[in-house]
C-alpha cells in the first residue's frame, strides 16, 4: 500500500465525510464551510491525479468565489434553521420514500455499472504517466476549444446580468413591512453588501 | 497505487450523496450546495478518466463545468434572494405559485 | 571505492535534504512570528515618529521589548465570547485567518539555491515548496483569507462585526480581481507560474546597471498589485473591516485575548507575505547588484523591509476612503486599468518579444 | 490591385453615408469625385499592366476568397481583367468621374444631406458597376447586376417626394426583376448542365461543342441570358422603364441610363460571345429584337417633346443597334459602338442637363429655343454630340455605326441593314430636331412654369432670370466628353479606310469565337469597295436626316404641325409611345392584381389563417390536459428527473 494510495484514502475520507455532513447539516453556514472542506479534499485528489492546475482553480473559483457567494446569501437572508413544515402531499411519507428509493436505486446502478465495466482495472501506464503542463492545457483550451470557451464567457456575462437584475433590486415597501424583526441587522447589512455587489456588477458590465 | 475504479467509486458515492441532498433537503440553499457536490463528483470522474486515458480533455472539460457551475450558482442564488423576499422562507415546497 | 562513497553519499543525501527542508519550514514559521512581532514595534515607532512622538521607549532599550510586553498582555487577558455567538465558528474564524496567512508563504522563495556551505551534497532551494502553480496558489490562499473575517463577523452575531465582515468580504472579492490580473501580467512576462523561475527571470541587468526587475516593465502592474495588496490585507487606507471610528473595531469587535491576537498576527503576516511576493515578482527577489548570489537573501530582506515600511508609512499618512469610493475605485478604475495593463503586456510579449 | 477598383467607390459610399450630416457639401462632392478618380487611375494602371502581357493571353485574375464552398460547388469571389472588361472599367471610371464632377455643380442646390445621399448612391452605383464588369463568374456579376439595379431604382426615385419619380423607380425595379428572373434561370441552367458558373470555364466547355443546329440547351441558356439583357438594356419588350427613368437627376440619366448600366446587357452578351455564337437561332432573335427596338424607339423619339425623353428613346434605339451588331455576330462592332455611344450620349445628356439647369427645370422643347446665344459652351458641345450620334463622317458615331451596318450587310442580313439605315436616318433627324428646337430660332416661353423639380425652388422664376451658361464644373466634363466623342472613333478605324482596327485586335482575345471563324473571315476579306460604298450611303443618310430636320424646324416650321394635323392618329400613337404602357397595364398588371386579390381573400384568409388558428386551438386543448403534470413544486421535478436518469442508466446496463 503505497504512499499515494494512503494519500488517496485520506483525501477520499475527507471528501466523503465533509460531503455527508454538508447534506445532513441543518445550519446552512456550516454546510457551506463543510463543502469548502470537501472541495479542498477533492483538490488534493486532483493533485494526486497530476492535475495541480485544476486543483488550484478548484480552490480559487469554487472555494474562493462561489462559496463566498453562498455565504453572502446565507448571511444576507440570515438563513433560518430548516423549518419542519409539512407542505401538503409532497411531505407525505410516500413521496419521501419514493425519493429515497430512487436515490438508492441510482446508487445501486452506479455500483453495478462500476463492477460491470471493463475499464476499471486501468492503472497509469507509462504512456499516460506524463502530467499535463499548464501551457499545454492553455493551448488546447484556447485553440481546440476556442468556441466553447467564448460561449461559456458569454454565458457567464449573461448570468452576471441576470443575477444583478434579479437580486440587485431594492426591497419593495411591502417586503420591508413584512420583514421579521429578528434579522433586521443582517438585512441592513444585506442591503449594503447588495449595493456593493450591484455596483461592482455595473462596473463590470 | 490508486486505480481508476478507486476514483470512480468515490465519485459515484459523492454523486449519490449529492442526489440524496437535492431530493431530501428542505432548504433551497442546501439543495444548491448538493448540486455543487454532484457537479464535483462528475468533475472528479472526468479528471480521473483523463488521467488514465492520458488525455488533457478531462481537465479542460472540468474548466467548463466549473464555469457553468459559477453561472448556475450566481443565478440560482439571485433567484433564491428574489424568492425569499416574497415568501420569506427557503423551503422549496413553499414556492408553489407555478402550479399548473 | 568510488561506488561505495557514492552510495554513502546517497545514503547521507536523502535524509540530509529532508532535514534541510524541515529546518526551512520551521525557520520560516519562526521568522514569520518574529517578523509579526517586529512589525508591531516598527508600526508603533514609525507612527510615533510621523506624529512627532517618541513611541515605545520604556520596555527594553529603545522599547525593543515592547512587542513581547504586548504579547504577554494579550495572552494574560480573559478570552470572552458573546452569549449569542456561534461557539464553533467563533473559535474557528481566527484560526482560519492565521492559517491562511501562513499558508500563503509556503510557495514564497526567499533566496537562491544553497547547500549551506557544503553541509548538503545537493543544493536545496531556500523555499518551502517550489510548485509550478505558485502564483495561483498565492491567489487561492488570498481568496481563502476572506472566510476568517466573514465568519468572525457573522459568528459573533453583532451589528458592528457583521458590518465589518460584509464590508471586508465585498472589498476583498472586489480587489482580488485586480490582484489576479496584476499577477497574470507578471506570469505572462516570465512565462512561468513558479515564483522561483519568475525571480530568476529577473536576474542580470539592462545596459549593465539597470537591474532587470519587472517593476521597470510593469510599473502599472506594481502599482495595482500594491494597492490591491493593501486592500487584501485590510490596511489603511482600505481598513474598512476595522474602521474604529465607524464600526468600533469591525469584525474583531467581540474578540479578545489570544483569538484577537491571532487576527492581529494574521494581518501582519499577510503584510509580510504580500511584501515578500511583491519583492519577488517585481523587485527581482534576491537578485541585486553588489552581492554574491548566496548572500541574495540580504537583498530580499531589504526589499521586504522597505515595502513593509511603506505599508506603515501609508497607513499613518493617508486618510480612509469612503465605502462607495472604495468600491468605485476598485471596480471602475483599478480593474479596467489592470485589464488594460494585462492586454498591453501580452501584446508587448507577442509582438516585441519583451 | 483589381479589388481596389470597385473598393474605392464603395469606400466613398461609406464615407458619404456616415458623414452625411457632418461633412460640408464641398467635402462630400470632393470625396465622391476623388474616389472615382482614384478608381480611374488604378484602372489605367491595371490596363497598362494588362497590355504589357502577350496579346493573345491577356488577363489578370485576382481571387479574394472562396465565397461559396459546398462540396463540388466552389465559387470564389474573383475579379478578372481581360480586354473586354478593361474597356468597360475605363469607360465606367472615366466617364463616371466626369459625371461626378458635373454633378457637384448640378446638384448643388440640394439640401446638404440630400446632396450626400445623392453622391453616396452614385458611388455605390459605380462600385457595383465595376464589380459587374470585373466579375470572374456569373454570381459575382449577378451581385453587381442587382446592385446597379438597386442604385438605379434609388436614383430614379431620388426626388421621392415627387410621385412620378417614385413610380418610375418602382417601374424600373420591377421590369428589371422580370429580366433578372430569366437571367438567374439561365445561370442555373448553365450550372446544372455544365457544372460551372465561371465565364472562362463555361465558354471553354461550350467552345468544344458544335454550334447547335436546332434549339438546344446552349440556345436555352443564351435565350434566358438575352432576356435578362433585354431587361437591363431596355430592349423590346422590356424597354418601357427607361424613358420613365428620366425622372431622375440628369447626370444619373447620363451615367446610368446612357453610358454604363444599360449597356450591361450588351456586355453580358459580349462576355458570353461563345455561348451565343453556338446558338444561331438565338442570335437571329437578338438581331431582330435589337433592330426592331432601334426602329421603334427611333420612331417614338421623333415626336417626343421632353428633351430628356428624346434622348432616352435615342438611347434605347442605339442600344438596339448594339444588340443588332451582337445578333449578326459582330461582337466587336457592338462593343465598339457601346464605347463611342458612352461618350456622345453622356455628352448629350449632360448638355441637356446644362440646358435644364439654365432654364431652371424646364424640360419641354416647345418652351425652349434660341439658347444658342446664351449657352455657347453647351450649344457647341451638344452640337458635337449630335453630329457624332448622327453618324457624320469623321466623328465617333460614324465609325462605330458604319462598322455595325457594314457587318450586318456583309453578314448577309440585308433586310436588317435596310432597317438600320432607316433608323440612322431617324436618329439624325430627331437629334437635329432637338438641336434646332432647343438652340435655334427664338425663345418660346411656357405659359406657366412647367417641369417641377424640387431641386429648383419655385421662387427662382425661370423666364426673367438671366440665363447662365454651364459653370466650370459642368463645362469641363462637357468639353472633355466632346473631345472624346470626336476622337473615340479613331480607336477602330476600319480596314476599309486604311485604318488598322486597333480596338478590334485588342478585344480579339475576349470576343474570339471559334465557331464564327467563317463569318469573321468573310467580313474581313469582304472587298473594301463595298465597305466604302456603304459608308457613303450611310453618310448620305445622315446628312439627309440633318437636312430634313433643318428644313422642317428652321425653314418651314409650319409643316410639322400640318403633318400632325394630317395624320393625327399616327402622331398620337407615337406621342403616346404606342400605348405600350397601357397595353402592359391591361395585359400584365391588372390580371396579377386580380389574382392576388383572389388569393388574399380565398386562400390566405380561409386556408392559412384556418390552419394557424387550428394549431393554436390544438395547443390550448392539449395544454389544458397536460398542465396537471406541472405541480409547481421543485422537488417533484427533481424526482422525475432522477427517475428518468435511473431509467436511462438502467436501459444501458441491460443492453
Amino acid at each position: 500500500m503505497g504512499f499515494e494510495l494512503i494519500l488517496f484514502y485520506v483525501f477520499a475520507a475527507i471528501a466523503i465525510g465533509t460531503t455527508l455532513l454538508v447534506v445532513v447539516q441543518s445550519n446552512p453556514v456550516y454546510s457551506v464551510l463543510l463543502l469548502i472542506g470537501s472541495f479542498i479534499g477533492l483538490a488534493g485528489l486532483y493533485v494526486l491525479l497530476q492535475a495541480p492546475f485544476v486543483a488550484v482553480i478548484q480552490i480559487i473559483v469554487y472555494a474562493g468565489a462561489i462559496m463566498v457567494l453562498f455565504l453572502f446569501v446565507v448571511m444576507l437572508l440570515n438563513a433560518p434553521r430548516e423549518e419542519l413544515v409539512t407542505s401538503g402531499i409532497l411531505e407525505s411519507p410516500a413521496t419521501r420514500t419514493i425519493g429515497a428509493m430512487l436515490a438508492i436505486a441510482f446508487a445501486a446502478e452506479l455500483a453495478w455499472a462500476l463492477n460491470r465495466s471493463s475499464t476499471l482495472a486501468w492503472t497509469v501506464t507509462d504512456v499516460t504517466r506524463r502530467p499535463f503542463s499548464v501551457p499545454e492545457i492553455g493551448r488546447r483550451l484556447f485553440q481546440d476549444y476556442a468556441f466553447a470557451f467564448e460561449a461559456t464567457s458569454i454565458l457567464i456575462l449573461v448570468a452576471m446580468i441576470g443575477a444583478i437584475t434579479l437580486a440587485g433590486r431594492q426591497l419593495t415597501e411591502g417586503a420591508r413591512l413584512k420583514s421579521r424583526p429578528a434579522g433586521d441587522a443582517s438585512r441592513t447589512d444585506g442591503g449594503m453588501a447588495e449595493g456593493g455587489r450591484a455596483e461592482g456588477g455595473r462596473a463590470q458590465l | 497505487m490508486a486505480e481508476l475504479n478507486h476514483y470512480l467509486v468515490l465519485s459515484g458515492v459523492l454523486f449519490t450523496i449529492g442526489t440524496a441532498g437535492v431530493l431530501l433537503r428542505r432548504n433551497v440553499i442546501t439543495v444548491l450546495l448538493s448540486l455543487e457536490v454532484m457537479l464535483n463528483a462528475v468533475n472528479l470522474s472526468f479528471i480521473a478518466f483523463g488521467r488514465f486515458l492520458g488525455s488533457s480533455d478531462g481537465q479542460i472539460i472540468v474548466f467548463f463545468v466549473i464555469t457553468v457551475a459559477a453561472a448556475e450558482a450566481a443565478v440560482g442564488l439571485a433567484l433564491v434572494i428574489a424568492l425569499f423576499r416574497h415568501v420569506e422562507t427557503l423551503n422549496p415546497d413553499a414556492f408553489r405559485q407555478l402550479r399548473g | 571505492m568510488a561506488p561505495a562513497s557514492r552510495r554513502a553519499g546517497e545514503r547521507a543525501l536523502i535524509p540530509s535534504v529532508a532535514i534541510a527542508q524541515l529546518v526551512i519550514v520551521g525557520f520560516v514559521f519562526v521568522v514569520l512570528l518574529t517578523a509579526a512581532a517586529g512589525m508591531v514595534y516598527m508600526e508603533r515607532k514609525v507612527a510615533a515618529r510621523i506624529q512627532q512622538r517618541m513611541g515605545p521607549t520604556l520596555v527594553g532599550p529603545y522599547g525593543l521589548l515592547q512587542p513581547l510586553a504586548d504579547i504577554i498582555k494579550l495572552a494574560m487577558k480573559e478570552d470572552t465570547r458573546p452569549k449569542a455567538a456561534d461557539p464553533i465558528l467563533f473559535a474557528l474564524a481566527p484560526i482560519i485567518s492565521a492559517a491562511a496567512a501562513f499558508t500563503a508563504f509556503a510557495v514564497v522563495p526567499f533566496g537562491a539555491e544553497t547547500d549551506f556551505f557544503g553541509l548538503l551534497d545537493q543544493p536545496v532551494p531556500l523555499q518551502i515548496a517550489d510548485v509550478n502553480v505558485a502564483i495561483l496558489w498565492v491567489f487561492a490562499v488570498a481568496s481563502m483569507g476572506v472566510y476568517g473575517i466573514v465568519l468572525a463577523g457573522w459568528s459573533s452575531n453583532s451589528k458592528y462585526s457583521l458590518l465589518g465582515a460584509l464590508r471586508s468580504s465585498a472589498q476583498m472579492i472586489s480587489y482580488e480581481l485586480s490582484y489576479g490580473m496584476a499577477l497574470a501580467a507578471v506570469l505572462v512576462l516570465a512565462g512561468s507560474m513558479s515564483i522561483r523561475e519568475i525571480v530568476d527571470a529577473q536576474a542580470g541587468a539592462w545596459l549593465g546597471f539597470i537591474p532587470r526587475w519587472f517593476v521597470f516593465l510593469q510599473p502599472i502592474g506594481f502599482f495595482i498589485f500594491m494597492t490591491a495588496g493593501v486592500a487584501e490585507t485590510n490596511r489603511a487606507p482600505f481598513d474598512f473591516p476595522e474602521a474604529e471610528q465607524e464600526l468600533v473595531a469591525g469584525y474583531h469587535t467581540e474578540y479578545s485575548s489570544m483569538s484577537f491576537a491571532m487576527f492581529f498576527l494574521a494581518e501582519y503576516i499577510n503584510m509580510v507575505a504580500v511584501s515578500a511576493i511583491a519583492s519577488n515578482l517585481y523587485l527581482g527577489g534576491w537578485h541585486g547588484p553588489l552581492l554574491p548570489l548566496w548572500l541574495g537573501w540580504i537583498w530580499f530582506l531589504l526589499k521586504v523591509g522597505f515595502l513593509l515600511f511603506f505599508y506603515v508609512w501609508m497607513r499613518w499618512t493617508l486618510p480612509r476612503y469612503r465605502y462607495d469610493q472604495l468600491m468605485a475605485f476598485g471596480w471602475k478604475f483599478l480593474l479596467p486599468l489592470s485589464v488594460i495593463n494585462l492586454l498591453a503586456t501580452a501584446a508587448g510579449v507577442l509582438y516585441f518579444g519583451i | 490591385m483589381l479589388s481596389w477598383i470597385p473598393l474605392l467607390p464603395f469606400i466613398g459610399f461609406a464615407i458619404n453615408t456616415f458623414g452625411a450630416r457632418r461633412l460640408p457639401a464641398k467635402a462630400i462632392g470632393a470625396i465622391a469625385s476623388l474616389a472615382m478618380f482614384a478608381a480611374f487611375v488604378v484602372s489605367v494602371v491595371a490596363v497598362g499592366r494588362l497590355t504589357a502581357q502577350p496579346a493573345d493571353s491577356r488577363e489578370i485574375v485576382q481571387t479574394l476568397f472562396t465565397w461559396i464552398g459546398s462540396a463540388d460547388f466552389q465559387v470564389p469571389l474573383a475579379l478578372r481583367l481581360d480586354p473586354l472588361s478593361a474597356l468597360m472599367i475605363l469607360v465606367v471610371t472615366g466617364i463616371g468621374f466626369l459625371i461626378h464632377v458635373y454633378s457637384t455643380a448640378y446638384m448643388i442646390e440640394e439640401e446638404p444631406h440630400e446632396y450626400a445621399r445623392y453622391f453616396a448612391y452614385l458611388n455605390l452605383f459605380a462600385g457595383f458597376m465595376l464589380l459587374l464588369v470585373l466579375g470572374e463568374n456569373f454570381l459575382v456579376l449577378f451581385v453587381g447586376w442587382e446592385g446597379v439595379g438597386l442604385c438605379s431604382y434609388l436614383l430614379i426615385g431620388f426626388w421621392y417626394q415627387k410621385g412620378v419619380a417614385a413610380d418610375a423607380g418602382k417601374k424600373a425595379f420591377i421590369v428589371n426583376r422580370i429580366g433578372d428572373v430569366a437571367f438567374v434561370l439561365g445561370v442555373l441552367l448553365a450550372f446544372s448542365q455544365f457544372g460551372t458558373v465561371s465565364f472562362r470555364e463555361l465558354n471553354g466547355v461550350i467552345a468544344g461543342l458544335p454550334a447547335e443546329s436546332s434549339f438546344g440547351v446552349v440556345s436555352a441558356i443564351a435565350l434566358l441570358l438575352f432576356i435578362g439583357a433585354t431587361g437591363k438594356s431596355a430592349q423590346i419588350p422590356l424597354y418601357v422603364w427607361l424613358p420613365d427613368a428620366m425622372e431622375g437627376p440628369t447626370p444619373v440619366s447620363a451615367l446610368i441610363h446612357a453610358a454604363t448600366m444599360v449597356t450591361a446587357g450588351v456586355y453580358l452578351i459580349g462576355r458570353n460571345a461563345v455561348v451565343f455564337a453556338h446558338a444561331p437561332e438565338v442570335l437571329t432573335i437578338v438581331a431582330v429584337i435589337g433592330t426592331a427596338t432601334a426602329l421603334w424607339a427611333g420612331a417614338i423619339g421623333m415626336v417626343q417633346n421632353d428633351i430628356k425623353r428624346v434622348l432616352a428613346y435615342s438611347t434605347v434605339s442605339q442600344l438596339g443597334y448594339m444588340f443588332m451588331a451582337m445578333g449578326v455576330g459582330a461582337f466587336t462592332a457592338g462593343i465598339f459602338h457601346l464605347f463611342t455611344h458612352a461618350f456622345f450620349k453622356a455628352l448629350l445628356f449632360l448638355g441637356s442637363g446644362a440646358v435644364i439647369h439654365a432654364l431652371a427645370g424646364e424640360q419641354d422643347l416647345r418652351h425652349m429655343g434660341g439658347l444658342k446665344k446664351e449657352l455657347p459652351v453647351t450649344y457647341w458641345t451638344f452640337l458635337i454630340g449630335a453630329i457624332a450620334i448622327a453618324g457624320v463622317p469623321g466623328l465617333a458615331g460614324f465609325f462605330s455605326k458604319d462598322e455595325i451596318l457594314y457587318r450586318t450587310f456583309a453578314g448577309g442580313h440585308q433586310l436588317l441593314w435596310v432597317v438600320g439605315a432607316v433608323t440612322s436616318l431617324m436618329t439624325a433627324f430627331y437629334m437635329f430636331r432637338l438641336v434646332f428646337l432647343a438652340f435655334h430660332g427664338e425663345r418660346r416661353h411656357a405659359p406657366v412654369a412647367q417641369g417641377f423639380s424640387p431641386a429648383y425652388p419655385v421662387v427662382h422664376d425661370s423666364h426673367h432670370a438671366h440665363l447662365h451658361d454651364a459653370p466650370m464644373a459642368m463645362a469641363i466634363p462637357l468639353v472633355v466628353l466632346a473631345i472624346g466623342s470626336v476622337v473615340a472613333g479613331y480607336l477602330n478605324v476600319p480596314a476599309g479606310l486604311g485604318g488598322s482596327a486597333v480596338l478590334e485586335r485588342f478585344l480579339e482575345p475576349s470576343l474570339h469565337v471559334p465557331a464564327m471563324e467563317g463569318a469573321h473571315a468573310a467580313a474581313d476579306h469582304a472587298d473594301h469597295a463595298l465597305e466604302i460604298v456603304l459608308m457613303v450611303v450611310s453618310s448620305a443618310i445622315a446628312f439627309a436626316g440633318i437636312g430634313l430636320a433643318a428644313f422642317l424646324y428652321l425653314k418651314r416650321t409650319d409643316i410639322p404641325d400640318a403633318l400632325v394635323a394630317k395624320f393625327p392618329g399616327v402622331y398620337l400613337f407615337l406621342v403616346r409611345k404606342g400605348y405600350i404602357d397601357e397595353l402592359y397595364d391591361a395585359v400584365v398588371v391588372q390580371p396579377i392584381k386580380a389574382l392576388s386579390e383572389g388569393v388574399l381573400w380565398k386562400a390566405d384568409a380561409r386556408v392559412i389563417d384556418g390552419a394557424v388558428n387550428g394549431t393554436g386551438q390544438i395547443v390550448v386543448e392539449t395544454g389544458s390536459l397536460v398542465r396537471r403534470v406541472q405541480t409547481g413544486s421543485v422537488r417533484t421535478y427533481a424526482v422525475s428527473v432522477l427517475f428518468g436518469a435511473v431509467l436511462v442508466v438502467g436501459y444501458f446496463l441491460w443492453s
